[in-house]
Order: structure tokens, then sequence, then C-alpha cells
């Protein structure tokens, strides 16, 4: 819902949404009728019994058992049926139907990582199919986090060492933020992702890895963001990660002293098996993309690469202009 | 009435001059001066990192500055905010101001623990400020684990270290003001003609006394895993990090009825004063400020419903927590019955009063979504909770304290402020307060996660018009320094009694002895008669 | 004016009491109770508590505001520990999965 | 805290009243009633501030009991148990002088604060044996912790000299839910929250010891008498406060599981 085109309300895009939105708006206008009726009363007792001269004083009222009660048992009734409500609701948000298609999500450190069963592994990305219940199994590898879908109304922390869960059921085929709500550190508020609810069919195609569109470096630099690969190599080379820029050809000094041109076989080895040459001086941070990515992504992602080296000393001429720089937001 | 008064030649101020009568003094109203000064420098510097806040979200890209800087931005504004000036504010300076001469006593009952207490203030102080010059803390004020202990490579410790200290300053304080209020009462004063001030003091240092220690030692645990690798909270180990939220909100729920409650004394003073009126139900209100301490304590794990406590502990916590809004309603509509048939004025104080209750009951009955279990799970974290805690910390702890201050300065100096200026400067901060939080919560419910430097582009307007609201209440922030400040060297001379009040403070002279009294006074009547001040000011004129 | 002075005899008494329950809870931590070896111990250790403040603190003797002081120290403190079990027991005291298991 | 110190101030006043009675205060009743009520409230604070490592402590007892009870087993129950008559010994002495202050005998105060000092010292060397052996054994967490070792040391015990009282892996074991790996990782836990709430004990027996010689002076001076001894009461207090969470300390690290 929106007004001057400015939303104000999230979409329900779950099939609870719309009983937690039922709750709140029985919640609000409870509220709303409480904080009008105290308003205008204290207004009107204030133009009605505005001090006419200077030594008039308010007439002696010490106060009255019976109005003290109506205004205890009355907000405790109302609190009780509130808290009834949110219970039922609550209830049914954290026991996840039998049948529901598991997924399981990981936090780590500015990037949430979702493995479907079929084995299709996404960074800060989720496909999801329609109409059916999807139970996510959350943990986190380092710090706290916490998976939020806010169209579907739902969060659950990602505590390291135990696991978590949440369930939801998308309606409709749309796409939705996801958002990491515990703080976890300096790019917590770059944790974020989108879900894509798509049909069943659309979503049995893309399990069978779906096509990708434009020229293989602009699909690597798109790639190099959704992998979140944009969050460690910055240009400036302060990131966790070395510089990927004018590399291509160049000799690298590895960890245990040896060195490596950097090539094809490097940059492939060196993004399927990370830990395999680490780069002097950078922590052993990479997370291993084997079996994350398909082969297509692979050179996609390798070609854009090569690209941030316009001119190097040996391969190839590049033909492509340096896509937008690396660390832009989606 | 007020023509020819003339400030006392003997009062608090002018007796014993020199930094030495200052720093070694043993008066409980020039330590809550000292207070006065310190929390007002500390206000404004967690006023300026709220307003990077606020530059930093009128940006979707948050281009601003860095992420980590604003990370440090926004932790620094809640440590400062929370423990160095909402904590201490008004049971420092007003209560320990106050409750001496509206109890009939000549001071607290350990003063120079009172001293000790505002020493402690300063090192934590400094602790506190040498973190923040050296490069920050950017855990948020929360210092949840495993983040705070082996995550975040900035000055916890001394961050830490600093807020442990501070926690003392509250002890002391709680434990002055409960062995002054059991032991020090002038004869005649019962428990029921106690000033509902001191009652709402009585019931904050309570949940000091008891809630603090916690804190403490869960900083020691924090610090001792941080800084000497030991591992109660380290999950590698098998320790649990939502142990450290258990013990760390065990503190920090009552704390904020350490930040409310002295707000609601203030409350019911300034509505019995202007309304020249008897608190409707003085004894439901007095024991509802007990109730919110003693039911405070019983509440904390609804800030915990996501974060992987069990379903059954959120349900038995979301039950108790209505609990708490029970005695909350309850002062609200006793307020609100005062005003009915009373001789209602609209000074300064006042209309900070009804500021106060506006903003009150927004913040308090948000407080229900937050419970309600189904509701939180989505509202948890975002800026829905932002909006709810200012709402009752700025809307109602600093408009309670600001309305308390502008009602007892003529009482601390001897001298009135000008009454237009506040006026505006009121207003200023209620209209400014609204457009700053308001919007808050509408983002919150799209999702708007807290603690986050950029957001989606669709949020920005909302977002926008906070940051815009935000410098219209800075504004009205700064003028009450401008013209207390004024009324200092040109305020009119204020007189005993400039209100008309029926508190024991208003019956000596203003700026009052250091003794308070010059014998000790008597009580024979019951708290709020107006008819014998206004008996005595006619026989006086 | 001055508090109430006890005889040297109750002290002695008092001390002894506490050396011999201090070598009852070491002997019953030899006896296989089972679950109940905790609540032995924290029993004897709170008996043995409570005849400190009552005699060596003279609690016993002081007025009612500090008897009810110790009172709410220990009141506030089961809070503590009651609702924190309410969570804990409730998922049953499983431990965090080990890493190793 | 500072407040147990004397309330004593330099300059008595010249009207009848004794000459400590504060200003502010209308009696010496007044005035020892609030020092004893505010002593208290304080007390209560450190009751709820160990409270947070008893909470902690509960937890991780019940989630990691066999950790707990090896390590446990791993502490010496000879000093441990010394300790604890050690202190309960100081609490008697400590009685002892507040009954003096009362009584008006300066010289037994002083005797007996002196008493309750040497024993509280004696109390601080013991620990200092039990955490120099801590060290010795590499069961210090975050200082290369290694608990393995302890269960090769039967075979290997032989060799190193531990000291006799030192029953760390001597005993036979019943069978344990937990394997190494994972006890190597828990038993730091115990042993954090060991050093933690011993540390912290510790901490509050100086500043104990630091108080009552500023008391004993005092009362050397002669500051006390039947009317005024109430720096030497606050003294008391803390110190049995100090010795009953001692009490509590003992059977909970000490005595976790000793009957296998």
């Amino acid at each position: 819902m929106t007004i001057f085109g400015i939303p104000i309300f999230p979409e329900q895009a779950s099939t609870f949404a719309k009983d937690v939105d039922a709750l709140y708006f029985f919640i609000l206008a409870t509220c709303a009728l409480f904080a009008v009726g105290v308003s205008i009363a204290a207004v009107f007792f204030g133009i009605r019994y505005h001090k006419q001269h200077d030594s008039e004083i308010g007439a002696r009222i010490e106060g009255s058992l019976p109005l003290e009660l109506l205004w205890s048992v009355i907000p405790t009734i109302i609190a009780m049926v509130m808290f009834g409500w949110g219970a039922s609701v609550f209830y049914h948000l954290r026991r996840p139907p039998a049948e529901a298609m598991h997924i399981y999500a990981v936090g780590k450190q500015w990037m949430w990582k979702f493995q479907h069963l079929e084995g299709q592994r996404e960074i800060n990305e989720l496909h999801i199919p329609a109409g059916r219940p999807i139970k996510i199994t959350i943990s986190s590898e380092d710090v706290l986090h916490s998976l939020y879908f806010p169209a579907f109304r739902t969060k659950t922390d990602a505590i390291p060492g135990r696991y978590t869960e949440l369930w939801f059921e998308a309606q409709k085929p749309g796409q939705h933020h996801i958002f990491c709500t515990e703080y976890c550190g300096t790019n917590h508020s770059g944790m974020i992702g989108t879900v894509t609810v798509l049909e069943e069919t659309q979503y049995q195609a893309w399990l069978q890895g779906g096509g990708m569109e434009g020229t293989l470096a602009q699909r690597g630099a798109k790639l190099f963001n959704d992998l979140a690969c944009s969050t460690c190599h910055l240009d400036t080379g302060q990131g966790r990660g070395p510089t990927l820029k004018d590399i291509v050809g160049t000799t690298v000094a590895l960890q245990d002293g040896s060195s490596a041109v950097v090539d094809e076989a490097y940059l492939r080895e060196s993004i399927l098996n990370s830990q395999a040459k680490i780069v002097k001086g950078f922590q052993p941070l990479m997370p291993t993309f084997q079996g994350l990515i398909s082969e297509e992504n692979l050179v996609a992602l390798i070609e854009h690469v090569k690209s941030l080296s316009p001119n190097p000393t040996t391969a190839a001429p590049a033909a492509m202009p340096t896509p937008a720089p690396a660390g832009e937001k989606k | 009435m007020l023509d020819k008064l003339k400030i006392p030649e003997r009062h608090y101020l002018n007796n014993g001059h020199g930094l030495a009568s200052w720093l070694l003094t043993k008066d409980h109203k020039r330590i809550a001066i000292m207070y006065l000064i310190s929390i007002s420098v500390m206000f404004f510097l967690g006023g300026l990192f709220a307003v990077g806040i606020r530059l930093e979200l009128a940006t979707p890209q948050g281009d601003f500055v860095q992420a980590d800087t604003y990370n440090k931005f926004f932790t620094m504004h809640g440590v400062i905010m929370v423990f160095f000036f909402l904590i201490p504010s008004i049971p420092a300076v007003l209560g320990n101001f106050l409750i001496p001469p509206m109890i009939g006593a000549k001071d607290l009952a350990f003063p120079r623990i009172n001293l000790l207490s505002l020493y402690i203030y300063w090192i934590g102080g400094v602790f506190t400020l040498y973190a923040m010059i050296s490069g920050g803390v950017d855990t948020g004020w929360t210092f949840y684990t495993p983040y705070s202990a082996t995550g975040s490579n900035t000055n916890v410790v001394p961050t830490a270290l600093g807020i442990f200290i501070a926690g003392f300053s509250s002890i002391l304080t709680g434990l002055n003001f409960i062995v002054t209020i059991h032991r020090m009462r002038a004869p005649g004063m019962t428990w029921f003609r106690l000033p509902l001030f001191v009652w709402a003091h009585y019931a904050t240092s309570l949940v000091q006394v008891l809630g603090t220690p916690v804190i403490a030692i869960t900083i020691v645990m924090l610090g001792v895993e941080r800084a000497l690798g030991f591992g109660i909270f380290d999950p590698g180990r098998g320790g649990d990090p939502v142990l450290f939220q258990h013990l760390f909100w065990f503190y920090s729920h009552p704390a904020v009825y350490i930040m409310i409650l002295p707000a609601l004394g203030v409350m019911s003073e300034l509505v019995s004063t202007f309304t020249k009126k008897t608190i409707f139900g003085y004894s439901f209100v007095a024991f509802s400020s007990l109730a919110i301490a003693v039911f405070g304590f019983i509440v904390w794990a609804h800030h915990m419903f996501v974060s992987g406590i069990s379903t059954y502990a959120a349900m038995v916590f979301s039950f108790l927590s209505f609990s708490v809004a029970i005695p909350s309603a309850v002062k609200v509509f006793n307020w609100t019955a005062t005003l009915y048939k009373g001789a209602i004025s609209f000074e300064t104080p006042m209309l900070y009063a009804y500021g106060f209750m506006g903003l009150f009951l927004i913040g308090g009955l948000t407080g229900l979504f937050l419970a309600t279990l189904g509701v939180d799970i989505h509202l948890h974290d975002t800026y829905f909770v932002v909006a709810h805690f200012h709402y009752i910390m700025v809307g109602g702890a600093i408009m309670g304290y600001l309305g308390g201050l502008h009602f007892w300065w003529p009482k601390m100096t001897g001298r009135m402020y000008s009454e237009f200026f506040s006026r505006i400067a009121a207003i200023l901060v209620f209209v400014g307060f609204n457009l700053t939080f308001f919007p808050q919560f509408v983002v919150g419910y799209l999702g708007m996660p807290r603690r986050y430097h950029s957001y989606p582009d669709e949020m920005q307007v909302l977002n926008v018009l906070s940051s815009a609201g935000a410098s219209v209440l800075g504004l009205g922030y700064l003028l009450p320094v401008i013209y207390f400040l004024w009324s200092l060297k040109y305020g009119q001379v204020a007189g005993p009694n400039p209100w008309g009040a029926s508190g024991l403070e208003w019956q000596t002279q203003s700026p009052p002895l250091t003794e308070n009294f010059l014998e000790v006074p008597v009580v024979e009547h019951e708290p709020y008669e107006y008819e014998h001040i206004v008996a005595k000011e006619k026989h006086l004129v | 004016m001055s508090g109430h002075v006890s005889p040297v005899s109750l002290y002695i008494t008092i001390f002894l009491a506490l050396m011999v329950l201090t070598a009852v809870t070491v002997g019953a931590a030899f006896v296989d109770l089972g679950q109940f070896n905790f609540l032995v111990a924290m029993i004897i250790a709170g008996f043995k508590a409570s005849l400190v403040i009552w005699y060596f603190m003279h609690v016993k003797y002081a007025s009612k505001l500090t008897k009810l002081t110790v009172a709410t120290g220990v009141f506030f403190l089961a809070i503590l520990l009651g609702l924190l079990l309410i969570d804990y027991a409730s998922k049953g005291f499983t431990s965090m999965p080990m890493p190793l298991s | 805290m500072s407040n147990a110190v004397a309330h004593a101030d330099a300059h008595g006043h010249a009207h009848a009243h004794h000459p400590a009675l504060q200003h502010h205060f209308d009696t010496m009743g007044q005035q020892k009633e609030a020092a004893v009520v505010g002593m208290w409230v304080f007390l209560l604070t450190e009751i709820l501030f160990f409270g947070g490592l008893f909470a902690a402590y509960m937890i991780y007892r019940v989630w990691y009991f066999d950790a707990f009870a090896e390590a446990s087993r791993s502490l010496s129950l000879f000093w441990g148990g010394l300790n604890t008559a050690v202190l309960i010994g100081s609490s008697l002495t400590m009685a002892m002088a507040v009954r003096g202050a009362q009584t008006n005998k300066r010289a037994a105060t002083v005797n007996w604060l002196i008493l309750t000092m040497i024993l509280g010292t004696v109390f601080l060397g013991v620990k200092v044996i039990e955490y120099a052996d801590k060290f010795e054994h590499h069961h210090v967490p975050g200082y290369n912790f290694q608990w393995a070792a302890a269960h090769e040391a039967p075979a290997a015990g032989g060799e190193h000299a531990a000291p006799a009282a030192e029953g760390a892996a001597a005993e036979p074991h019943r069978e344990l839910a937990l394997n190494g790996d994972q006890l190597q990782l828990t038993t730091q836990i115990y042993f954090s929250l060991y050093f933690t709430m011993t540390g912290l004990h510790a901490l509050h027996m100086i500043i104990g010891i630091g108080i009552m010689l500023v008391i004993t002076w005092m009362a050397w001076k002669g500051k006390f008498d039947a009317e005024y001894y109430t720096p030497v009461e606050m003294a008391g207090l803390y110190w049995h406060f100090v010795d009953i969470v001692w009490i509590f300390l003992f059977p909970l690290l000490y005595l976790v599981e000793r009957h296998t």
C-alpha cells in the first residue's frame, strides 16, 4: 500500500502475513482508542478548567476506588486478549508443517548462504517455489545474525554452534527483501539479498540451472556482486581479499613463500579451491565455490576479472569496457 | 506579587567559594549542580552522534560516512545516552537536589558517598571518552557476544570498563536515596505524606540497587573473556551467547524503568501543581511506581523472542510483560483524572507535562505491540523498536527531565527564566520529536532493520522526514541552554514559591540554605493541599 | 544505644556448628545421592550462610528494615535464577551441539 | 566500598553530642541504623553481583556435568577444605573484634582484628598455591589450556611428582558422556568460571584486608567506644559477607562429584 508513491505498508507475501497484520491492526485500533480518548479528555479538561484568577484552586477530590479498579481491570483484560491472540499467531509461526520443503541457510560475516537439498547453492539469493511451505534451518559460522523476510513477517536469529529454524509459505511469484537484523559487524547493512518466488514450473527450470543474459564479462560482473566477491575484493586493496585490478599476467607472492603467475588456471583454482594458493598478507577467509557455480558462471567470472586488467602483460587484449566499479550495492 | 523580592544573602551557592568548596563539597545541592553540568555535556556529545546518524540515513546508499564509522556513531550514541545521560539525569540532578528538602532532611544519609558517586561517574566518563577518542567501539550498546568478545577489534574493553565504573555511581546514588527516604524523614512526614516524586525515586533506587550489579558481573565476564581468552560465552567451546543476552537484559530492561520512573515522579508533581489540585488516587499512583519497579525484573526476555529462547519461555515472558503495562496505564489515567475540575494554568512546565503525557502514551502503547508475540517476530530489531524506545526515553524521560528542570529552576537558582522563549522551546521539542520518530514507526513496520547505514531506496522519503525532524528537535534542545544561562544573570528574582506549589521544598527560601531549613519542619498537612498555601500567600501579600 | 552484645559462648558454638557443617558437606559429597548431591550441598551451604547472617552479622537483633533488605536480595536472586531456568529447562537443558560430537 | 571507612571526622563538634555524630543526623542511633541499612543495601548488590556468576555456573553445570565433575576432581580438596576452615575462623575472630569494640576493650579489638587479617592472608596464600598448581598443569583457559594431558597423566603420572594432594587424575572414573576433545573444550568453561569466581572473591578479600588495616589503625588510635563502633561493625558485615560467598563457592567448585 502506498501514499504518493511512498510505500507505507509491506506486501503480504506469505500465508500467515495477513494473520500478523490482523493482530497488528487490532492492537493499533485499541491503542488509538485509548490514546485519542485520553488526549481529548486532557485537552478538554485543560480548556474547560483553565485557571480564572490567581488564587483559584482545584476541587478537593481524593480519588475513587471504583474508577481505579475500572481502569486497572479493563486494561488487564485487553492485555490478556492481546497476549492470547499473539501467542496463538506465534505458535503457528513457530511450528513448521511436516511436509515443508527444507532449505539450509548459513550466516557468515556479511553474506547469507542458502543450500537447497537438490544441491543448488546460492549467496544472498534465494529462489523458492510459490504455494509450498518452506522450512529454513539456520546456523551461523561466526557471530550472531538474524534471517529476516519482512514480506513474510518472520525472522529468526542465526546462532553460531546451534540450529534454529523458521518457515513460511509464499503465495504468489514476486521478489522480496532479505535482511540481517542482528548486528554482526562492519558490513551488517550489506548482508542483504532478494528472495525470488517462482511458479512451480519456473522453479524446476531454475533448479536445472536456468540461462543468463548479457555478455560473458557483464554476466561475470553481475555474478561478482551476487556472490558477494565485491565485499572482500575491493579495487583499493583495503578489503579482506587482494585487489583484482590489473593483476592478470603479473606474478603474486604467496603465503607459503612461493609465487604464482596470475593466469586463467590460477583464477579458476582460486575460485573453486580458494584455500590452495593464499596471497601473502591475507587471511584464508574466502569460501570455496566448488559445486557452487556452474561451469559457464565460472568462465563468466574469469572473463570479468580479466576485463579488470585492460592491458595485461601477456594474455589476449580485453574487448570489454570495464563494468561499473565492483563495490556498488544492488 | 513578585515585585520587591531579593535573592537572600546566605544560600548554598555563596556558602564557600573557590574550586575546593565545589570539588570537596558534602552538600547534596552542589553535587546536583555538578551532575547537571556533567550530564548536559554528555547529552550534547551523545546528540552529536545522533546528528551523524540522521545525516547518514538521509540517503539510501549511506555515503556520509563509512559503514564502520556509522557503527561507531550509533554505538557511542547508545552508550553515552543510556549510561551517561538517561540513567543519571533526573535522579542525580533533581533527585539529589530535592529529596532532602522534600522530606525535611538537612542532607542525604551519606554525603561523602554522594560525592564519591559523582567522582565515580566522572572516572567512568573518562574511560568511555578515552575509548571514543582512541577509535570508538562498534558493538552496539548491547555488546552482544560473540561479536563483542571475538569479532570486533575496537575498544570494547575500555568502554565496558567505563560502563562498569559508571554503574557503581548509579548504585551509590540508589543506596543513598533508599536509606535517606527510610531513615531521615522529618517528624510528621509519614510514607503517605511523601510527595510522589520521592515515591518514584524510591522505586528507581530499588531498581538501581538490584539491577546494576548484574550488568557489572556480565561486563566482568565479557571483559575476562575478551582480555584473558576465557570461554564463558564462546560458542566454539560450548558457551552460550544467549546466556549473555539473558544476563544483559536482566539489568537492561529494569534500566529503562530507572530512566522513566523519575520522569513519572516529576509528572505527578507538575500535574498537581499546575492544576492546584491534589493528585487523583495518590496511593494508587504511589504503589504503581513500586509495581513498575518490581514487575520490571520479571519481563526481560521480551527482548529475546527471536533469539533462540524456547517457545514456552517466550510465552511466559510475553504474559509477564503485559503486567508492566498496567501500572503505567494507571498513572496516565490518574493524571488525566487530576485535570478534572482543576485550576489549570499553562506555564512551561505544564506544557512539558502535556507533551510528556501525549508522547509517553504513544511510547507505552507501542510497547504492547512488542510484548505481543505474533507481532514482535516481525517488529523485533526494526525501526519500530527504535521509535518505541525513543518515544519512551526522549518523549518521556527527557521531556520529564526538561519539565522538572523548568519547574525547579527558580528553586535551584532563585531566578526565573524567560517564559516566552521557554514555551517556544517546549513546542519546538514536541513538534520536532514527533516529526523525527513517528515516520520511524512506519518505516519499522516496512521492515527497515536497526543499525543499517544503507537501506532500500523505497524507504528514503520516511528517513528524510525523520532526519528533518531531528534538526528541529536539535534546535529545540539548544534553546533552553541559552535562556537558562541568561536567567542566571538577568532572570527575574523568583522568591520562595513562584508557582504556588505545595511541596516542603517550596516553603524555604530559594536558592535554599546549605542546611535546607533553619529549624526542622514538622509536617501536619496531606501532601498536595493548596488551601493553606493560598491562605499563606494572602497573609504574605 | 550500642547494638546487642552477644556472649562469647554463642560465637564459639556458632563457629563449631559451621565447622561441623563444613565437614558434613564434604562428607556428603563422597556419598552418591545422584540428583540430590547438589541439593544437599546447597541446603547445607544455605544453612551455614543463615547462621553467619543471623548471629555473626547481628541481623537477629537488627531492625525489621535490615531483615527486609536481606530478604529482598535473596528474592531477586531467586527471580534471576528461576526465570533463567524457565528458558533452559523448557529447552530440556540440551547443551550446544558439540562440534566434535 | 569505602563507606565503611571511619565516619568520625577529624574536627569534633563543640556541642554535647558524641564527637562522631554527623551534622545531618539527629541521634547516634539514627546514624548507626542508617549505616547498617546502607551497608546491607550494598551487600544486596554484592549478592546479585555474585548471583550473575552463580546463574552462569548453574546452566553450564547442567549442560556439561561430566566436564564439571572431572575438572572439579582435579581441584585439591585438602586446600579447599583448609581454606574454608580458615575463613570460618576469620569470621569468628571478626565477630570477636566487633564485640571487643562494643565493650570498649581497645586492645582486644586490635588483637582480634590483626588475627582476622592474618587468617585472611593465609587464605590468600593458599589460593596462590592452588593457582600456581593450575598454571603448572595448564588448566588456565586462554593460556595454552591442555585438559587431555591430565588424562594421560595416570600413565605418565609416575614421573612428574605432582603434590600428593593434587588428585587430578588418580582415581578411577565412571563412563563419561563427553569424549576427550569435548572435555578439552568444556572444561575450559569450568575453569573460566573457577578463575572468575575465586578471582573476584580473592579481590574482595584483598579489599576487606585493606579496610581492616584502616579500622585497626583507628581502633589503635582509640576512636571507637561503646557508643560509636560503626566502622568496625561495617568491616565486620563486609567480612562476614565475603565468608558467606566462600561458603557457597566451596561446595559449588570443589564438591561437584567426589564419589565415583
